[in-house]
């Protein structure tokens, strides 16, 4: 592999492309792709093209498809109902542990971006955040002003499902903490935004 | 490493602020070494030795070397380096002696000690040994990243309704750990606000009172020592008296009470002529040099009288 | 396709597999996939090795692997560069030589103390434990019996990110020892010591 990951060789340029749409979390078009592998669009397309028509001719339980010019990886509609099955045998129902604790820093971080909320953490939270934001527990909030990245607050059904009517009903964070001051610090060392700690904060989430 | 702060909007397009790791990211990798088994076990394999008791013998005052240029160390640190240097002090001296057969509880006690010496060390080999194992299978994992992808669209309707599952208490805890401030690796800074002891100082007086009461057990002689620094001092100072060849030390048990007993003359000036290496601990700037290996050849040269 | 979704045919084994895995935000382990799917454990374990072993023959830019418990979906070790140099999200913080030590000792003798762990690596080990419980590598396991001490163990989240299934898996130590029965005899002798643990420890020099 050529040491300048912007030029992928030619015999790389697929599968450089199938381990990007593994990852991606939402649809990537020909020219974000082309710029990530250093490959020209056209040959980009090429190659998308025929990787969507190899998994059809192997028979894959996953499909490539390019909807509204953003390709990503779809389950086959043959195999909608074990899907189906699946989601709704309620094995779902169950936040992961990843899942809450994220939730868990929106909520008492909120607005926040997915940055932060990664930099808290420690890891990468978009797979996250996209479960969140898919099961409507948490829900854009607007843009910082500074940095230009969407921020994400907790929702109404959050509230209804965490059971309290608003977010000034969930507990105090201090008793929790070993040392707030120590946690001043720790933020502005994160960067970004000033901590907007108020848990009354956002008056409609 | 690939570090992108909150603060910087790069890669703003499709996956938008997709940053970096929490503070925790910059841990530094110390060139100290990971306490008085790391030390001996790379001393002994810088010399290509293997795991004897004569290499024991070899590495010795190279050891005592380090424990010196350590004295920065935070002061745990310090003390764990203390222990290993006394086995190492007592084989040494031990050797010395006329090679024979067991004679008493004495030597019997020594070669314990020796062999316990022997069982960690080998013991801590092999920890390293899979330490690298599990770094090299964590850097290759690093290299694979999961699929995190949230449901399509069009089953998400199908959810049953989230459960969050835990109460509000537990939901608090939750972000409170992880709004923590997480702690960074043990780079103590505790030993730059110590006050300096003096080392010379130190050896005056434990030299005094062993002269005067024969053997004192270590506790005794540190039992008015106000603080750790000051008891880790007062243990530098008996290395330095035992280089003097005025004290010898006796421990029945390895990790028991040590006993120290003046082997020097009987008369006061005996203490006032001491040859006393101060340290250069004292007020010296923090973090150690880190190069503590190579420089130290010359000074071990210097350092053989042990 | 058959109206009853717990029965799929042999033939669409793989690629219901293939559908619940692209959907899945967290490893599914093979009793999960069958009861999804409708079919034996044993032939999903198959079908999942198949796959794997195809992916791997096709020079695919993914791969399927069964870490920590569970199936899901990887991006090839050989394309980590494209893949981190697009999503930006930095390697996996490097653990220190004290971490990785302190965390080897717990793999291997868990539950543990921390006393425990501290006489064998010669040095304090309290910092270094609490870091890799922040990391999530590490956890507590209940109390010792005699001493009262924190027990240790090492997570899922540590099986994942060494990419096995179980501490089975882990290298045996024995080859690295010269005689074990010897060593616990040692430890029993060492265990708990507070030898080189307490500041204090000088005084039992």
């Amino acid at each position: 592999m050529s040491e300048d990951v912007l030029e992928v060789a030619v015999a790389e340029l697929r599968p450089s492309l199938e381990a990007l749409l593994m990852i991606a979390d939402q649809p990537l078009d020909e020219t974000t792709l082309a710029s990530a592998v250093g490959a020209p669009v056209p040959d980009v397309t090429t190659a998308l093209t025929e990787l969507a028509r190899e998994y059809a001719e192997q028979g894959r339980g996953f499909e490539l498809r390019n909807v509204a010019g953003g390709w990503r990886y779809y389950t086959r509609e043959e195999f909608a109902p074990v899907v189906e099955a699946f989601v709704l045998d309620g094995q779902q129902a169950r936040l992961t542990q990843a899942a809450l604790e994220t939730l868990a820093v929106v909520a008492y971080k909120q607005p926040v971006s997915r940055a932060r909320v990664s930099a808290i953490r420690g890891v990468n939270v978009d797979g996250v955040m996209r479960t969140l934001l898919t099961r409507g527990l948490v829900e854009e909030a607007g843009e910082d002003h500074s940095t230009g990245a969407h921020l994400y607050r907790t929702t109404t059904y959050f509230l209804e499902r965490i059971g309290v009517t608003s977010l000034d009903e969930l507990p105090e964070l201090a008793p929790y903490l070993p040392d707030l001051d120590d946690l001043d610090d720790l933020e502005d060392e994160l960067g970004g935004s000033p901590a907007v700690v108020a848990t009354g904060s956002t008056e409609d989430a | 490493m690939t570090v992108a702060t909150a603060s910087d909007p790069r890669g703003t397009e499709a996956l938008t602020e997709t940053t970096t790791e929490g503070t925790h990211a910059f841990e530094v990798r110390l060139d100290n070494f990971e306490g008085p088994f790391d030390l001996l076990l790379s001393l002994i394999s810088k010399h290509k030795l293997d795991i004897t008791e004569v290499s024991l013998h070899q590495v010795t005052d190279e050891f005592i070397a380090h424990v010196k240029a350590g004295a920065s160390w935070d002061l745990e640190q310090t003390s764990s380096f203390l222990l290993v240097a006394s086995t190492l002090l007592d084989l040494k001296s031990a050797r010395l002696l006329p090679q024979g057969e067991i004679e008493d509880e004495e030597d019997l006690a020594l070669l314990e000690a020796r062999d316990l010496l022997f069982a960690r060390l080998l013991q801590y080999r092999a920890f390293k040994q899979v330490a690298a194992v599990l770094e090299h299978r964590l850097s290759g994992e690093a290299l694979r990243h999961p699929r995190v992808v949230g449901l399509e669209e069009r089953y998400a309707g199908l959810l049953p309704e989230v459960l969050i599952g835990i109460g509000l208490e537990a939901f608090a805890g939750l972000a409170a750990r992880a709004l923590e401030p997480k702690p960074e690796l043990e780079v103590s800074l505790q030993h730059i606000h110590a006050p300096a002891v003096s080392v010379r100082e130190q050896a005056e007086l434990v030299a005094e009172r062993l002269r005067r009461t024969g053997t004192m057990t270590f506790r005794a002689l540190c039992g008015d020592a106000p603080d750790t620094l000051t008891r880790v001092a007062r243990f530098l100072a008996l290395l330095e008296l035992f280089r003097e060849n005025v004290v010898a030390f006796d421990q029945v048990s390895p990790l028991g009470e040590l006993s120290v007993r003046w082997t020097g003359g009987a008369d006061a000036e005996a203490v006032s002529e001491l040859r006393i290496d101060e340290f250069e601990g004292a007020p010296e700037p923090p973090r150690a040099e880190p190069t503590d290996v190579p420089t130290d050849e010359t000074e071990d040269a210097e350092e053989e009288t042990g």
